[in-house]
């Protein structure tokens, strides 16, 4: 499970890293959806097959097939690429480059000075999540109903056409 | 089955995140930055996911849940503005969708 | 769950209520008079229900929420504001040719979420209180959704609150990573076993997700322009119930967390705090737009807030109590007659709308007077006495420099509040076109006197609201 | 050793006898159709016709594989590979008999519905690579169809998971050994096969393709060998279906004389046939037929079937 985790792992940062560059809607989103892929099998590799499932159904399977959905709405052609390219050159990326790569290098540092944080223990399987999700988050599940209500109006009033 | 050491997992989170961030950063387009909050997120989750199985609680997948919950809603109403963003402005350039100035 | 645990819910459950029926009732029927009364029945409901469920807190609802005073104080100033915003929004959406229905749902859903931040006593309750909040905001803000400033701002709030959401959960991550626990309280129990770097790391992004939210300096940048775009009805909703909320959930649990890491918080606080008051009034100066002048008034009363919030102990709490109630009837007061001057296709927001305001509607310009006098802490209104309670709070503690700066940035303050005054009274140029007379919808006029009356009444006999909240909020101390 | 040797052997019998019955059902389906329709289908190439799978498939072989120039061309090749790995990686949780199956899954049918949710992905990115207008309004209604049925079809199937207690299908079979789950989960499999062939967008549900209007959707631009990848897939989406309707609902190998396998074949080529003489029998809706159907009747059907399912159980302890 070691590998998995560390090559998966390595498929995230690659992915994700390759969204940044891409200029093209579509392929960005195809690497998005590798990425997710992949840290679905990190949460399988940690232990947590239901959200790993998850993972892949509602994210990977869901939200971002809405993106796509979106891009075609648009028509966002291989044409709609020029402007992103402008976005792309070196003078715009390299300010953004170097902080995140602060950032990284500080939270590494951070993460890896303290040694000996505890090992996972075991597998946590859909029937321990759900007994706790209907047990004491049962009121969090009620308020997730509502956020999702009030997305629902929301996209609803502001997607339906002006005509109707 | 998780030999995996905690701190691994926060720092891929870590990195996940920090890659959102630079991509929120770097573009100007509303349908790339609104994809980079999906990538955040979604290392939010992994985050509590990882700090769950530290601990062997299900608390952190139960977050992950409602981590999921949030960008399913935030992601519609996203589109919706984009669509409209679209519509209006006839750009997805944040740049130069831009009427609000003090 | 018992059937004590959901009675003391019931608030919040009356809110969650009304708005599925709101909902129900305009997918059968639609009707914008029903949408409203339905609407203020529920928070009304909401409202009378809070004395009921009074005795039986304080009362833990599974780990998620706590009932307390603390938490029914707030709710209630939540409720009393959503209704107030409803009141105002009908007038405002009367003569608009768009669906006005659903605005109604997601202010229902958007005042549940904010009742539920302040009521929350674990990481999952507040955050999924403060994403209700934010998702029903967002589509409030483009409500207007064939005005392009109204989507422009609903976008820039969208993506900076979204970045804020996935900052808030990352630093409640890695503090769970650490403490093992999501509950505040066990976390503040856990931090007190000495801090750790990764902790520091993980309360930094906490507070850096709750800065956003309140829109204090460094993260200000969208208040601007997203009270601006924005309907004005929205925009009161967004500087009274949004921020509001999340500042008494910040009282409630950061205050244990800065006791414990006296040193770096402090400071941290500290320069927010003198920053948002400085630069709020300064950039102030420079604007000629009510609602932006607004916005940035806002920031610089979240500054003074920040200087209870760092005071602490009882005579904090009691401060920040009075200052919100008070800050929350003036801001409305004060969009509110930005609200009744305009209709969603045209705001009346330039300053130059409100020239001559005084000959033309002689009542409005009073009202607006009396709330920018209020914001500037002026005699006699609730601003001011909320500002001495501030000062008292921060004379008890010595934080000296940020009384130094209160009292400056007060000052400061006063000039552009009068400017707005002055505009009202200065007799109108024969050139100048008048903006068309819109009527003056009666309900929001209602609402508007009962609030001026509610400023002068609290800046001249403050007693009774003390009395509540030295039996609620206070009790806790 | 021999474990390795088994699991080598179920992987490549599983991948073998998929990839055959998809294979078969090119000529079955048109033989069967021709049936209902009172005419012959396919009967020149050797006995019966037999013969014609070998040339259509020597014919997808050697046509000319044309990437139309205006099209995305890495994720115009990308698309037809999606719905094959999807639906072949689908059958690795499948338990065909005690012993014959590639994994057993602790959350496998969550594991079919991730793979479900990914094979949207070859007909939305197939439409848009091909940068036609069809292709782009064929993938546009296969996005919105197929996320619409997943979303009952992932409710249906809750029902038989509370009975079984499980997302492994291996227990879900034995747990049927009372009573088929069928009986108590009717409205669950009414919807699950109403789902089942939406999500595998065959007739009646057939509007990504629709010849009439989108002149085949979004695989107008496909040829040869990548269009054969389209058909194919779809064939082994039906045989996925079916194979699931047996195990979930029918008991899967149980049954009484013959061997398990055996009745698990049985039944699922009973299940195969009658979604061919459904697709020989059913016109297609409107779209806006389809997606009222599925929001306004599936849906609440699904909740309420989860609902009193749930109670039922809840109550009986």
């Amino acid at each position: 499970m070691i590998v998995v985790f560390y090559i998966a792992s390595g498929v995230a940062i690659l992915s994700t890293f390759l969204v940044i560059l891409q200029s093209n809607a579509v392929h960005a989103l195809l690497y998005a959806i590798l990425s997710l892929l992949s840290v679905a099998i990190v949460f399988f590799s940690l232990g947590a097959p239901l959200v790993a499932a998850l993972e892949v159904i509602v994210y990977a399977g869901a939200i971002m097939v809405l993106f796509v959905f979106v891009v075609m709405v648009l028509n966002l052609g291989p044409g709609a690429e020029g402007q992103e390219r402008v976005w792309l050159q070196p003078r715009t990326w390299t300010g953004p480059v170097i902080l995140t790569l602060v950032l990284i290098g500080e939270l590494i540092y951070i993460f890896l000075a303290r040694p000996g944080l505890a090992l996972g223990g075991p597998a946590i399987g859909p029937q321990e999540v759900s007994l706790a999700l209907y047990g004491p988050y049962l009121l969090g599940v009620e308020l997730a109903s509502i956020l999702l209500l009030a997305g629902l109006v929301g996209a609803y009033h502001l997607g339906r056409e002006p005509s109707d | 089955m998780a030999e995996v050491p905690t701190q691994y997992g926060i720092i891929l989170a870590a990195i996940l995140f920090s890659l959102g961030v630079a991509g929120i950063l770097l573009r100007r387009n509303i349908f790339f930055v609104l994809l980079f909050v999906e990538v955040m997120l979604n290392a939010a989750g992994l985050a509590f996911v990882v700090a769950g199985a530290r601990w062997g609680q299900a608390d952190g997948q139960v977050m992950f849940i409602f981590v999921l919950a949030t960008a399913a809603a935030e992601v519609a109403i996203g589109l919706g503005l984009l669509l409209r963003l679209h519509h209006q402005f006839k750009t997805l350039n944040v740049d130069e969708a831009s009427d609000l100035r003090g | 769950m018992t059937s004590a645990d959901i009675l003391s819910l019931l608030p919040l459950l009356v809110v969650a209520t009304t708005g599925v029926v709101v909902m129900l009732a305009a997918a059968f029927y639609r009707n914008h008079r029903l949408s409203l009364i339905l609407t203020l029945a529920g928070l009304l409901t909401a409202f009378i229900s809070l004395p009921f469920v009074s005795p039986l807190t304080p009362r833990q609802v599974t780990s998620l929420v706590l009932v307390d005073g603390y938490a029914l104080f707030y709710m209630g100033l939540i409720f009393a504001a959503g209704f107030i915003v409803a009141l105002l929004t009908y007038g405002y959406l009367e003569q608009w040719d768009g669906n006005p229905e659903e605005l109604y749902v997601l202010l229902l859903l958007a005042t549940l979420g904010a009742a539920v931040l302040v009521g929350s006593s674990h990481f999952a309750s507040f955050f999924l209180g403060l994403e209700t909040l934010s998702v029903a905001l967002y589509a409030m803000i483009a409500y207007n959704r064939s005005l392009r400033r109204g989507i422009e701002a609903g976008i820039k709030y969208l993506v900076l609150a979204g970045v804020t959401a996935a900052f808030l959960l990352f630093g409640m991550a890695l503090v769970y990573a650490e403490t093992g626990t999501l509950a505040f309280s066990g976390v503040i129990a856990a931090a007190g076993g000495g801090p750790s770097l990764q902790l520091m790391v993980g309360l930094g992004m906490l507070i850096v997700g709750v800065g956003f939210k309140l829109g204090v300096v460094p993260f200000h940048m969208w208040t601007p322009d997203v009270y601006q775009g924005a309907p004005a009805p929205v925009t009161g909703l967004l500087a009274s119930m949004s921020k509001g909320a999340m500042f008494a959930l910040l009282l409630r649990y950061f205050t244990p967390v800065m006791a414990l890491e006296r040193q770096g918080l402090v400071w941290v606080f500290t320069a927010v705090a003198v920053l948002s008051m400085l630069g709020g009034n300064i950039l102030a100066l420079t604007q000629d737009n009510v609602k932006r002048i607004l916005a940035y008034s806002s920031i610089a009363h979240l500054g003074y807030l920040l200087v209870a919030f760092l005071a602490s102990g009882p005579a904090g709490q009691l401060a920040v109590a009075f200052y919100l109630v008070a800050y929350f009837a003036t801001t409305l007061s004060a969009f509110g007659v930005v609200t009744v001057l305009s209709t969603p296709d045209d705001e009346a927001e330039s300053l130059r709308a409100y020239q001559g305001l005084y000959y033309r509607r002689p009542w409005l310009a009073i009202i607006f007077t009396i709330a920018l006098l209020s914001l500037a802490g002026i005699p006699p209104t609730a601003g001011l006495v909320g500002k001495i309670f501030i000062a008292a709070a921060g004379v008890q503690a010595s934080l000296w420099l940020l009384l130094i700066v209160l009292v400056l940035a007060s000052v400061i303050g006063v000039f552009y509040y009068m400017r707005i005054v002055i505009t009202m009274f200065r007799r109108p140029e024969a050139d100048v076109v008048q903006p068309s007379m819109v009527r003056l919808p009666r309900a929001a006029s209602v609402v508007l006197g009962a609030l001026s009356v509610i400023l002068v009444g609290l800046g001249i006999y403050p007693v009774p609201v003390m009395r509540i909240i030295e039996r609620t909020v206070a009790r806790l101390v | 050793m021999s474990s390795l040797a088994t699991n080598l052997i179920n992987v490549f019998g599983v991948l073998f006898a998929v990839l055959t019955v998809a294979a078969v059902l090119v000529y079955g389906e048109r033989r069967l159709l021709a049936l209902v329709q009172d005419r012959y289908g396919p009967n020149r190439a050797g006995p019966f016709g037999l013969l014609q799978i070998i040339a259509d498939v020597i014919k997808m072989f050697t046509k000319e594989d044309w990437i139309p120039p205006f099209a995305d061309r890495f994720v115009f090749i990308l698309a037809p590979a999606v719905i094959m790995i999807t639906v072949l990686l689908s059958f690795t949780v499948v338990p065909f008999a005690p012993g014959v199956e590639v994994v057993s899954l602790n959350i496998g049918l969550l594991f079919f519905l991730a793979m479900s949710s990914m094979g949207v992905y070859s007909v939305v990115l197939a439409g848009w690579a091909s940068n036609s207008k069809y292709s782009l309004l064929g993938g546009l209604r296969a996005a919105a169809q197929m996320l619409s049925y997943e979303v009952f079809m992932g409710l249906s199937l809750m029902g038989v998971v509370i009975l079984a207690g499980s997302f492994n299908l291996r227990e879900i079979v034995e747990a049927q050994k009372g009573m088929w789950f069928v009986l108590p989960q009717f409205i669950g499999f009414v919807v699950f096969m109403i789902a089942g062939l939406a999500e595998t967008h065959r007739i009646p549900f057939d509007l990504p393709e629709a010849d009439s209007e989108l002149i085949a959707g979004y695989h107008s631009e496909y040829s040869a060998m990548k269009f054969g990848m389209f058909m194919v897939g779809e064939y082994i989406g039906v045989t996925l279906i079916s194979v699931l309707i047996v195990a979930l609902f029918f008991g899967g190998w149980i049954g009484p004389v013959l061997p398990p396998l055996v009745w698990f074949v049985l039944k699922t080529s009973f299940f195969i046939l009658l979604i061919i003489l459904i697709r020989g029998s059913l016109p297609r809706p409107r779209y806006d037929q389809l997606m009222s159907y599925g929001w306004k009747l599936l849906l609440p059907l699904s909740l309420l079937n989860l609902v009193v399912t749930g109670g039922i159980v809840l109550a009986l302890g």
